[in-house]
């Protein structure tokens, strides 16, 4: 889509990064800190299947019912890699936070950083 | 129909990942980032894309939601403001 | 065209990633011999990259299609002059291993060890991977399983903060793979390829433009983050002091390198497109490396820990190869490429040297420490050479990098920053003098002190061997220079300036 | 809203958007992506690969070495959750509190009858499922990495009813290590198998469909299990 000669896809995509950004660095809380690291990986990932689409296009799969063009498969491949990567990323993180919450009794940034 | 789908779609997305920064309350903010992924899910979804749409589904939204939802159980609920 | 030793190129990489996930099934019973088991790997994956080493020595850059793909279509793996840095790489994994047999007994309980281990291996599998892929989206995933292996690494050592150390380090580096992942993508989109090679030909055809200026800018900024240079080097203090003293070597000594590979990889597909004027930024490579060797020094300095001392001497040793990757002059690049190795073994010994400390005393403070040389002279002269290399006195290691990069500030017309690294160097003197002072001139404060006992022999053993390669290293410093001229000179016409 | 936090975003945003909107526009078909090594995927990759998800193909065939990595990635996340200190006071790093709660017995939430029932019930038919994924993934969307997910919903779902330790029990003691790197394994077996057959690391021989065939389901099955228990382990390693 277009708007103003922008590419409204590839500027939607930057706006979910920034608000995913914003939040892994403005937020205190733990939590809310690695939800806004999903939010980008999410957009970069969105960023990635855009660039692969085609007006028109179906999905890179040639059988009975599809007809060309279709979408690169490519990009589609390293998004799947991408997420498997992401949920990877987060379990660790998840696993600690909870260590730090045991130990400390909080997942507040602002928090932790008053303790000695 | 086609631009109509994506306006609204688009706008979702901005939509909940907005409402995911802003919502004080851990398990509503989990809740709205599994909508964010699944409304992603449609978009990929529409546009050629259902192998990604399939897994982001199962594995973004689903297993990365239930293990923000053991965390959170083993954590805190609330942000502190 | 797979011929020699080019066929074990792909096997180097697996065989430390299925030793990894063999670990707890080899250790099932008896979680001790996990470590044993990852020396073992270590040695065969070694061998077989010395294998690749003497196949390029004889024969020159050589490279492997991965399921007998034709290039661009499938992965290419590249096995140049850069590259050989995995045969060092796994050395020193070799040494530091042994080490961590014992020092683990202060550390975590038998049953957690399979896991510690299939993480170290994995970790240098990561590494052997990133410096020989010549695909832009494999390059990607080897940074993930360093880094993913690297946050854990971390936090092995204990909960609380060595927890909270690592998860900083793991939204830093996550937010750092993830504009290298954009980059990747944007190249995609810009060219239609993932081939290192190919991708560099195909933009030439594009010309230069925001796009790719962009996708540039997304690398450079993705790899400092991953090498701690100066305004993104919060995240490595904390993270490499608090890890065990093994692995704060493993991520000290080599896994911020990986950000330096990455730039070297990058330089060679954008020089070779020659799409981009890149004088500028090269200008800006030379400032930050000023800044971070100057300003490590200068907190380093401040620093009662050992360990956080060193991790400082780390920010300002990567702000030397910078420096000199940012001259670009064929003196200044020559010296920081075989700093990144140089750096390493230096940093393995002092890591090292301290973690047998610790694990003797249970002490980490320079206050606390005073006087331990009377008890532990071996390991204490090991610290010192270790020293004396990193600041760059003649018959170390450490001498003859710096004095390339410094001879580099001079023959590219920026002598100001050669009295930038000088100066750099006096400040890295004084707080290893203070910290050599502390060990042997002054009364011990401690009962742990005055008792303490050399460390057994399967941590004397490394540190003594990484102490002797530092000092025989000075004296044959130019096998190495020697080595990587050929490919900086292929690279530098194209450098820019 | 913090100023500075806006002002390091806006920093960002502003250099990536200039690189997006200066690519080429994303849906015309003279694009470099669809002009690039792409079109040798949609020209010949049903003949070369035998699959007609071409996603697939390039995941498994032609960009294979990557996936091999992916699910060392799992693996590495695996490796890392359980290199983390535990909460028993025997272990240096572990906290006491946490060996308090861990002697307090289980803090799992009762569930409903209902909710058990209806997990229960349907368990069966989310593996059969899962197996259509996988077996049909060379055709249709799906594979591998969706089954493996929904096998793992299935052992969270039943985590959450019967108690994860019990769930844990399903996977004897000897299996789990095996289990665990199962996709790993099946890549390095498949990629020595490829390298007897064709001479190259991870290759597939192109002419034999049958054989090429076999592998890429031999993959398949390797990621659907091995994901499967690695995230399902993850999910255990949380919960206690």
């Amino acid at each position: 889509m277009l708007l103003f000669g922008l590419d409204l896809d590839y500027v939607l995509v930057v706006v979910l990064f920034c608000v995913g950004l914003y939040m892994l660095v403005s937020k205190s809380n733990l939590l809310k800190k690695l939800l806004g690291l999903n939010v980008m990986e999410t957009a970069v990932f969105a960023f990635i299947v855009t660039s692969g689409m085609i007006e028109g296009g179906d999905p890179p799969i040639l059988v009975a019912g599809t007809a060309a063009p279709y979408a690169s498969p490519i990009p589609q491949a390293m998004v799947l890699t991408g997420i498997v990567v992401a949920v990877s990323v987060t379990a660790v993180a998840l696993a600690l936070i909870v260590q730090i919450h045991a130990h400390f009794g909080t997942i507040e940034v602002d928090e932790l950083k008053e303790l000695p | 129909m086609s631009d109509v789908f994506d306006a609204v779609m688009l706008s979702l997305l901005i939509a909940t990942a907005v409402s995911v920064a802003r919502a004080r309350d851990l398990l509503a903010a989990v809740v709205i980032f599994s909508l964010y992924s699944l409304t992603m899910t449609l978009v990929w979804q529409h546009r050629g894309a259902p192998d990604v749409a399939m897994t982001e589904a199962a594995v973004g939204a689903g297993v990365t939601t239930v293990l923000f939802l053991i965390t959170i159980a083993r954590t805190t609920r609330r942000e502190k403001p | 065209m797979n011929a020699g030793w080019a066929e074990a190129l792909p096997w180097t990489i697996v065989l430390p990633m299925v030793g990894a996930v063999l670990t707890p099934a080899v250790a099932a019973r008896r979680p001790r011999l996990a470590g044993t088991w990852a020396w073992g790997v270590l040695l065969v994956a070694s061998a077989l990259a010395s294998g690749l080493v003497y196949q390029l020595a004889t024969t020159g850059p050589f490279s492997y299609d991965v399921g007998g793909w034709a290039q661009p279509y499938g992965i290419e793996l590249r096995f140049d002059h850069f590259s050989a840095w995995v045969l060092p790489l796994l050395l020193l994994f070799v040494v530091i291993v042994p080490f961590s047999w014992r020092y683990l007994d202060h550390v975590m309980p038998d049953e957690r060890r399979p896991a510690f281990y299939a993480l170290l291996l994995l970790n240098a599998g990561g590494m052997i991977g990133f410096c020989v892929t010549g695909d832009f989206f494999n390059l990607f995933v080897f940074t993930e399983v360093v880094s993913l292996s690297s946050y854990a690494l971390v936090a092995v050592g204990g909960r609380g903060l060595a927890a909270f150390a690592a998860l900083k380090y793991l939204f830093i580096g996550a937010v750092s793979s993830l504009l290298m992942l954009f980059a990747t993508a944007q190249l995609f989109a810009l060219t239609g390829s993932l081939n290192m090679a190919d991708v560099a030909g195909r933009l030439a055809d594009v010309g230069g433009g925001p796009a790719v200026m962009v996708a540039f800018a997304a690398y450079a900024v993705s790899f400092m983050v991953k090498t701690a240079m100066f305004p993104v080097h919060v995240w490595l203090p904390d993270a490499h002091a608090i890890a065990p003293s093994p692995v704060s070597a493993v991520l000290s000594g080599m896994v911020v390198k990986i950000g330096i590979i990455g730039m070297l990889r990058v330089y060679q597909v954008f020089f070779a497109a020659d799409v981009l004027e890149l004088g500028a930024f090269n200008q800006t490579l030379v400032w930050f490396g000023a800044i971070s060797i100057v300003m490590g020094a200068f907190f380093a300095i401040f620093q009662d820990d050992i360990k956080l001392m060193l991790a400082y001497s780390t920010i300002s040793n990567i702000g030397y190869i910078v420096l000199g990757l940012g001259l670009a002059s064929p003196y200044a690049v020559i010296g920081a490429s075989v700093h990144v190795f140089n750096h390493a073994l230096i940093k393995a010994t002092l890591f090292l040297a301290a973690g047998a400390i610790i694990h003797q005393t249970g002490l980490r403070t320079l206050s606390d420490l005073r006087g331990i040389a009377r008890r532990m002279p071996q390991t204490s002269a090991a610290m010192a050479v270790g020293a004396v290399s990193i600041v760059g006195l003649p018959p170390t290691a450490g001498f003859v990098c710096k004095w390339y990069i410094a001879l580099g500030a001079f023959e590219s017309g920026q002598a100001p920053f050669g009295f930038a690294l000088v100066f750099g160097a006096l400040f890295i003197f004084i707080y290893y003098v203070r910290m050599l002072n502390a060990f042997y001139f002054q009364e011990p404060v401690h009962d742990v002190v005055i008792e303490a006992n050399e460390a057994p022999w399967s941590m004397r053993a490394p540190v003594i061997v990484l102490a002797t390669l530092c000092l025989v290293l000075g004296v044959l410093g130019g096998i190495p220079l020697s080595f990587v001229e050929p490919a900086v000179l292929e690279l530098l016409p194209f450098w820019g300036n | 809203m913090k100023p500075w936090s806006l002002l390091l975003v806006l920093l960002v945003a502003l250099p990536l958007v200039v690189g997006v909107v200066n690519l080429p526009p994303h849906d015309a078909p003279d694009a470099p992506i669809h002009t690039g090594v792409g079109v040798r995927y949609l020209a010949r990759g049903v003949e070369e690969t035998g699959n007609k998800n071409l996603v697939t193909a390039v995941l498994l065939n032609y960009r294979g070495f990557d996936t091999f990595f992916e699910v060392v990635v799992i693996f590495t996340a695996l490796a890392a959750v359980l290199a983390l200190p535990r909460g028993s006071a025997a272990d240096p790093g572990g906290a006491p509190a946490a060996a308090a709660k861990a002697a307090n017995g289980s803090d799992i939430v009762p569930v409903s009858p209902v909710v058990s029932y209806v997990v229960r019930l349907m368990a069966p038919f989310m593996a059969m499922f899962a197996l259509a994924m996988l077996f049909r993934g060379h055709v249709t969307p799906g594979g591998g990495f969706q089954a493996a997910a929904v096998f793992a919903a299935i052992f969270i779902a039943l985590g959450l009813v019967l108690g994860p330790t019990r769930v844990a029990e399903l996977v004897p003691d000897d299996w789990r290590p095996w289990l665990q790197g199962a996709a790993p394994l099946a890549f390095a077996l498949i990629a020595a198998i490829g390298w007897r057959l064709t001479g190259a690391f991870l290759g597939f021989p192109t002419d034999d469909h049958t054989a090429q065939e076999a592998m890429g389901l031999f993959l398949e099955v390797g990621i659907a299990l091995g994901g499967g228990v690695i995230l399902a382990r993850l999910f255990v390693e949380m919960e206690t």
